[in-house]
């Protein structure tokens, strides 16, 4: 009666987490740096979703976006530069009961480490993984990344960066087996917190590109973006981000884009006049190489030795 | 006592006469018309794709059955599909049988079946055999129709009787015409019908092994097999003049496993209760993980094969980091590959198994042949100080057994083990015990219960550096890995104290790991002249010739090493027993007297274990090893001892 | 004699007074007024950012140009923005300048400016300061409004003069106040001035320096600059109570440059005639990179940043291969990826420079601080034997000089040449002599005249392993490079005779090269009590610390190795001069009298250079080395030389 | 007069070049493997431009067909598994007079390579790359390669590979400043022929996807493709790849594809009933690393010498 279940008694949740039980030590970024809000972001979700911190691992590679693990109370893997997804998926091959977020850079993962993000793409393991995208080596104080716009001056290139810079939205949305591509701005919180939601509820290897602002190195490569939100079109969608309109207003220009059209989501991505936002594609019915890997995870001990003996008999004469 | 064929170049039509069930010879003992000997060394080559290896195979199988001690080498090309009659193409296995325990892959062969002659010449450079090995050859290409393949069988042959073998010139391929069209690919029963009459194996087992092998292919191929084993038999028994051979049984107590090192390796991986093996495919470690592919799912493991052994690596610290500890398979090109991430595994303290299965090196260098050169990158691979446990397995039982030692290290001192095998070990077949394994083998379900308040993820020991470990899960145990320099709350740490401190606490338990070993066992006296060390697949190789050498009253022993990093106590003692302690491996060194040059004399490169003793014992180290990319003989080794006893003027 | 305030707290209304044109002084010799001294050593500590390097280059520079000698020392912070008042966080400088050649940063400072006390904490832990060493410190914290930093600040103060060392606390920022609204962006160049006081350095040259430095900026930045600078000078003058110090002046015969180890590292590149630079980012080498970024054009030189680590290496053999030795720069982690490709390089003897400037380790380790940590890696990293050079750079002009030695050796002796510096030659600063570049030291133009007939690829010297190397476009030098196993012709080979043969000859080319070089020099006499060993980047302060001794009558004396692999000839008759013989390092090892372990005790694991010369020379040898991540200081290594001497009973 | 040139001499090439000119050792696959059509294709496309066997370089990593630089009579460089690519960029990089042909396979490419790959697309040097596409590991003995069909059995997936498999075509057009891809199978000689022979006209980095048969391991997978030849419809345009009407015949299905269609590229390659075979995209206006990389390759010595002179002087005191 009155709606209630059955059983009636309430689920209380035997331990509440606050934001405060996700946060590690003092983060160290530059003041003004792209890093904090998507620390926060993340902050919120593991908060809002109530993830046991004892349940999550952060992994990441090396460079600035890659200390994010060291400002997360929870279990973190920071591991060497480009090997945060190999590492993400050993993770989680045989601990599908943990929750992995994935931090890395744009060095991190579209140079040194882009066999590895093709590959894990592949796998469509279920983690999120954040590209933090300053355009920038940041760590080892500014070189040229493969998002470094041509022309872009560095210390590596002082006459200016020369190969045509690579998108990783675009990028990912053509490699194999790819499930989950959206792309979000670090000076929108509510865009990035509800971006980085959608893909922590997604099943399978969610891929967000998070334009980061490092006003250390590339302090204006995103100012004009910033200061002219119709050049970050949003893209809206029933299955797509959900915004509060309040801050969807923000955005001028929006571009109905239905994210399971992938030849759609290929020609967005391709304009270049703007850069929108928002989720590009998503489909949950790909297959996740966690199916593979969690093989026999329940297997009892008496049948692993009954299987063992199995196997040593088939040598016997 | 050499085989000869009744009469040559004839292919008498074969009555099939040893009925199933019984052994060849038709009887279970020694018998009037029957050779006795202590052990026999048979070779079977051919082209690749001849099937040359599966019946040798069979035949080492049944030979363990029979109660014999084994050890079989195959002879593998280096190409998928090398051309017909090619010289480095020969595919083939030796089997080395008798009533001992064999250990390795003994010296000269005293038979050889070659399908064709050009088969053999990669082998005599090898000096596979001697003055007296009993060639049966196929004689068809004798009257090829290419005048050049005529000449060439006519040259080889003239070279033959010029080393002195023993050649009979048989028709097989002709015999076998009557049970199969073609020949090719059914000669190889025939010729292990053959080996069967003369070394008097049982033939039932023979068939069994047949039909165990080619059940899936139906019973027409199964029965067509069976028959040219059957047309071997009784082609043996009438072609050949001499007596069959008997070989009498060993005593066996423990039921008896026969397989390859690689097969062990993937067995020692179920065995210690690891679930997730991460590879990348490479030469010659791959056949373990087809092995394990195969069969792992009985005990709920997984192969993952990623993408490259980089990513091979990262996987499986990232399964050990949350709790199970996995391993990684790999070889010399790979190992290298993965050197970053090892370093990062010792600095972390990730436990976690790694197998080299060495191969001929540097670089691409001798992919499918034997060699022992990773033991110093093993050691010191790593940029900075990077110590961790090393271990080698020397035997097909070690490959098993140090597996599971590997991983207990592992757990227990919270660190990356590398466990070192060879080309030798992985495809050498050999009957071992089958060991009883007990739950406590493998692993315990990780621990998910909360972390002890206040301990923190790096609570060093003092003395033994070593410390419990959190794993994701655990409430109360978050911590963050780093490579970075750490305190032991796994804070990034900028200070020399720190720094120095995980230095040392990582240092340390290599010494607690070694406080737990004992001196290795001396193989012969504890005094005498000379003493010979060695590690790795030359153990049987090495004991034979030291056996040898103190039947004819020569002071020698040797200790053989299973543990690299820490070494075993105790060497310096054992050492100072001996007037000249010497290194045998392989790997290349220089001269140990130098290279000659301009007139003058450069120190020589030592070998590397005589490298690691100088430095960890002290004292002269002499050494010899060399790069034959062949596991070393016996004679071989025999014949360094007396001339370095005859440097010490005692022979 | 320490500097004191004229008044404490008091910011006197500063005006110009040292009119540009001269000495800060007013004259250029020393004065009555003046104290004269033999060296100081001076450091600025900060927060990142507010340009205490920059300052304290600027001091370096025109006490340089004064005719003093100079070595500077970064003091890096390991985040690229720490917060303000950290103490890891601190970013400085340190300057040792003196009448002689200086070559180490020197033991305890003398004189301080801190522009907080926080970041002192950092250095007070590496043991910067002594009793006696003299702090200026920014006093503006004191009247913080946050109460916490007001406690913080008078805690500090407490512990300084516990410490004993002599604290003045100066109103800098106030004073600066004068001059720019942003004291935070300024207040290095009044520093700058206090020092140029206090030392009598030439004003004018401290102006150029500020013109050079921020012309590109515009001239208002110029003036306010030098403004704050002259406004340094008179606050120093007034507010400090001592005679200001006169350091004189070397007598230089030639003409000198001043540059760090990187920068040195570029120009030797340049002087090499290598064209092409091929690297991935990575502290502490990447600021090599940097600097030859700016400047390679001039002399048509390339840098490709790779992918990755891997890819450089592959990058760099490809360049290397086709004709234009290339060379590629990195660290530890990069040296660990290129693993499997140097193995490559050095299997197929390709010509390569490989730059590793050696930072903390293992694995991600201390990415800005120094370590020698690389050795056994760079000798023993690859799988298998794979023999190369290994050169180590001692000194920042080494730097340069190696380089083009290294590209000399690649080439001749067609292989890939490991050249080892560190992080703290990669940043320190000192005066070197311009070097005489003429033709012969940049790399000849590729050969494309036709390859002699008949001679094939690998044309093995028997004696030296040495052959000539033909370079695509060369016609009829066609050959196919590989890793594998391969004959003269460069044919794939799988035969024991080919394998053994190119193990010898790629190891029979170090032999070579050793027969080329000479024995180190002594540095002190050649017999005596201890004699200590080193490499790389400890030369300056060993050699301090063996004056030092041998002043007060100790029979101590040191040699250095430029060369790690194949090693210098001669150093057994070296090493039989002496007692006892020592190696002096900055890596880890276990203390020589083992570990404490369970009661008993473990052998100790060696340092890395003690190791390799137990191999190769043999006999005893000690060692002592740590791993703090800064230079060794004179005095501490002067205080293990005394200890090792009173073991020997002989002080 | 009756249409000489002005300068009547003959152009008597000083050297001519046979096929034989271009054949080194004996090559060793096995019966009836792919290998030897594109040995025989490069063999003969060398013939008819008449490169000087010393000016051309083959450039391997390890694989099957990794070993044909060996059956050239050219330079050659058997290199490392999966590093063909930044090598062969190295060798370009100083020596533009130098053509250069890369013959890497499924497993060297796309697996341990594919962090090279992606960048080497990016570079856009100028050479030809062809991918000999087995569906597997061929040299090792039959694992999976990236490019092995799900549930095919391997030696490492006994019960049927399981990621779903790449399409090197299909990723490379999606690759950042791709300027050439085409694909071809090596059992119709003249398409394999004419597919090379225009990716080595291509200036920048020609990709050629090589449909390879491996009789050994994967006989089976192609023989579909090879039986019924509607399955692989002919991509013609006018800049696409010409081939011999009488070639062309054999093709039941012809489909007009303007190569300089990026978008239309996607489309095509996205089909799962066929596998279109011809030129896929060209670009011949994308930017070539080799500009960068050559900088100062002509600089005299003298100048050289002042320059390095400047640059000491630069830190004179
Ligand atoms: C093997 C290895 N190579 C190079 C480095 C040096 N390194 C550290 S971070 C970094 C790049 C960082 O850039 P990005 O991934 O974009 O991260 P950001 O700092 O911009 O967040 C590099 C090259 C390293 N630590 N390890
Ligand atoms: C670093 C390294 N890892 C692994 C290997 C072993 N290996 C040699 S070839 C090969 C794969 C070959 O497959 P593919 O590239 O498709 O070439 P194919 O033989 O099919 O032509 C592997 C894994 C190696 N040589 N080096
Ligand atoms: S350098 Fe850039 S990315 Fe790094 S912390 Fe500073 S602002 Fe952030
Ligand atoms: S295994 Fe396959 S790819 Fe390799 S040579 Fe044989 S047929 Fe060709
Ligand atoms: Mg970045
Ligand atoms: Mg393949």
């Amino acid at each position: 009666m009155f709606g209630l279940k059955k059983d009636w008694s309430l689920d209380v949740l035997p331990r509440y987490f606050t934001f405060e039980d996700y946060e590690g030590g003092e983060a160290r970024w530059c003041p003004g740096c792209g890093d904090f809000g998507v620390l926060t972001a993340v902050q919120r979700i593991c908060r809002d979703k109530q993830i046991p911190p004892e349940k999550t691992v952060c992994v990441s590679g090396i460079g600035c976006s890659s200390r994010l693990p060291h400002y997360m109370h929870t279990y973190g893997f920071h591991g060497l530069h480009g090997r945060a997804l190999p590492i993400a998926c050993g993770i989680k091959s045989r601990r599908p009961d943990l929750t992995v977020w994935v931090a890395t850079g744009d060095g991190d993962c579209c140079s040194i480490g882009a066999g590895h993000w093709i590959h894990a793409i592949r796998y469509n393991m279920d983690m999120v993984v954040m590209l933090f995208d300053n355009n920038i080596y940041g760590l080892t104080k500014m070189q040229t990344s493969p998002t470094t716009r041509r022309g872009f001056r560095t210390n590596t290139h002082p006459e200016g960066a020369w190969i045509p810079h690579l998108d990783p939205t675009a990028v990912t949305l053509g490699f194999t087996n790819v499930s989950f591509v959206a792309r979000t701005v670090d000076w929108n919180p509510p865009h990035l917190y509800a971006t980085l939601q959608k893909a922590s509820e997604h099943r399978g290897m969610s891929f967000v590109h998070i334009l980061q602002r490092c006003p250390h190195f590339t302090g204006k490569v995103f100012e004009e973006l910033q200061q002219d939100p119709a050049l970050t079109p949003l893209l809206t969608h029933d299955d797509g981000i959900q915004l509060d309109p309040d801050v969807a207003k923000i955005f001028p220009n929006h571009q109905v884009h239905d994210p399971s059209d992938h030849g759609a989501a290929m020609q967005m991505v391709e304009r270049d006049d703007v850069v929108p936002i928002g989720l590009f594609f998503q489909d949950q019915s790909r297959p996740c190489y966690d199916e593979f890997m969690k093989q026999g995870l329940e297997m009892a001990t008496e049948d692993k030795l009954r299987g063992l003996e199995q196997a040593l008999d088939h040598f016997m004469i | 006592m050499p085989i000869r064929p009744v009469a040559k170049n004839t292919a008498s039509s074969v009555s099939m006469s040893a009925s199933p069930g019984t052994r060849a010879s038709g009887s279970a003992e020694a018998q009037a018309n029957q050779q006795v000997v202590e052990e026999r060394i048979v070779e079977i080559v051919a082209d690749s794709g001849e099937g040359a290896q599966k019946a040798g195979q069979i035949f080492g199988t049944i030979s363990a059955k029979m109660g014999n001690g084994v050890w079989t080498v195959e002879i593998i090309p280096a190409e998928i599909k090398p051309p017909s009659r090619s010289r480095a193409g020969a595919s083939g296995i030796r089997i080395r049988f008798g009533t001992k325990e064999m250990t390795n892959m003994g010296d000269e062969a005293d038979l050889v079946v070659a399908l064709n002659e050009q088969v053999l010449f990669g082998r005599m450079e090898q000096r596979a055999y001697h003055k007296g090995t009993v060639l049966l050859l196929e004689s068809k290409w004798r009257d090829d129709p290419d005048p050049k393949v005529r000449q060439a069988y006519a040259d080889a042959l003239e070279q033959f009787q010029h080393n002195g073998y023993t050649v009979h010139e048989m028709p097989m391929e002709q015999a076998c015409m009557e049970h199969t069209s073609n020949p090719r690919l059914g000669k190889n029963m025939f010729v292990l019908g053959m080996l069967c009459w003369i070394y008097q194996r049982d033939a039932t087992l023979a068939e069994q092994e047949i039909q165990a092998i080619f059940g899936r292919k139906g019973e027409k191929v199964v029965a067509m097999n069976q028959a040219l084993l059957r047309a071997g038999v009784a082609f043996a028994r009438e072609q050949l003049e001499e007596d069959p051979y008997y070989i009498p049984p060993m005593e066996v107590d423990a039921s008896r496993m026969v397989l390859n090192g690689n097969q062990a390796l993937g067995l020692g991986v179920m065995a210690a209760g690891i679930e997730v093996v991460s590879m990348y495919p490479i030469t010659p470690a791959t056949s373990a993980s087809h092995y394990l592919a195969g069969v792992y799912k009985k005990v709920g493991g997984v192969v993952h094969q990623a993408e490259d052994e980089i990513a091979a690596m990262g996987f499986a610290i990232g399964c050990s980091y949350a709790g199970k500890t996995a391993c990684t398979i790999t070889s010399g090109p790979g190992l290298a590959l993965k050197t970053e991430l090892l370093g990062l595994a010792v600095m972390a303290e990730v436990p976690l198994v790694i197998i080299d299965v060495q191969r001929g090196s540097p670089s691409t260098g001798l992919p499918t042949k034997v060699e022992q050169g990773d033991l110093l990158a093993a050691l010191y691979g790593e940029p900075g100080d990077a110590p961790k446990p090393v271990l080698a397995a020397a035997t097909i039982e070690d490959c098993l057994e140090l597996t599971v030692t590997a991983r207990k290290i592992a757990e227990a001192f919270r660190t990356p083990v590398i466990l070192l095998t060879d080309a030798n070990l992985a495809s050498g077949v050999q009957p071992i015990p089958r060991p009883q394994v007990t739950e406590d083998w493998l692993a315990p379900p990780i621990d998910q219960s909360p972390w002890q308040d206040g301990v923190c993820p790096y609570d060093w020991d003092a003395e033994t550096g070593l410390s419990p470990r959190p794993i994701p899960g655990q409430r109360g145990g978050e911590y963050v890995l780093t490579g970075l320099t750490h305190t032991r709350h796994s804070k990034v740490a900028y200070d020399s104290h720190s720094h120095q401190l995980g230095c040392e606490m990582r240092s340390r338990k290599l010494a607690a790991l070694r406080s737990t070993l004992t001196p290795p066992k001396i193989h012969g006296d504890e005094q005498g002249d000379l003493l010979v060390v060695g590690w790795g697949s030359t153990l049987g190789a090495i004991e034979e010739a030291v056996n040898r050498a103190r039947a004819e009253g020569q002071r020698v022993s040797s200790v053989h090493l299973r543990f690299l990093s820490p070494m075993e106590p105790g060497l310096k003692e054992i050492f100072s027993g001996f007037k000249r302690v010497m290194t045998v491996e392989i790997s290349y060194s220089d001269p140990p007297e130098g290279l000659t040059m301009g007139g003058g004399t450069q120190p020589g490169r030592p070998s590397q274990l005589a490298l690691l003793l100088r430095e960890q014992v002290g004292g002269e180290i002499d050494y010899w090893s060399i790069t034959p990319g062949h596991p070393l003989s016996p004679r071989q080794i025999y014949d360094v001892l007396m001339g370095r006893l005859a440097d010490l003027d005692v022979v």
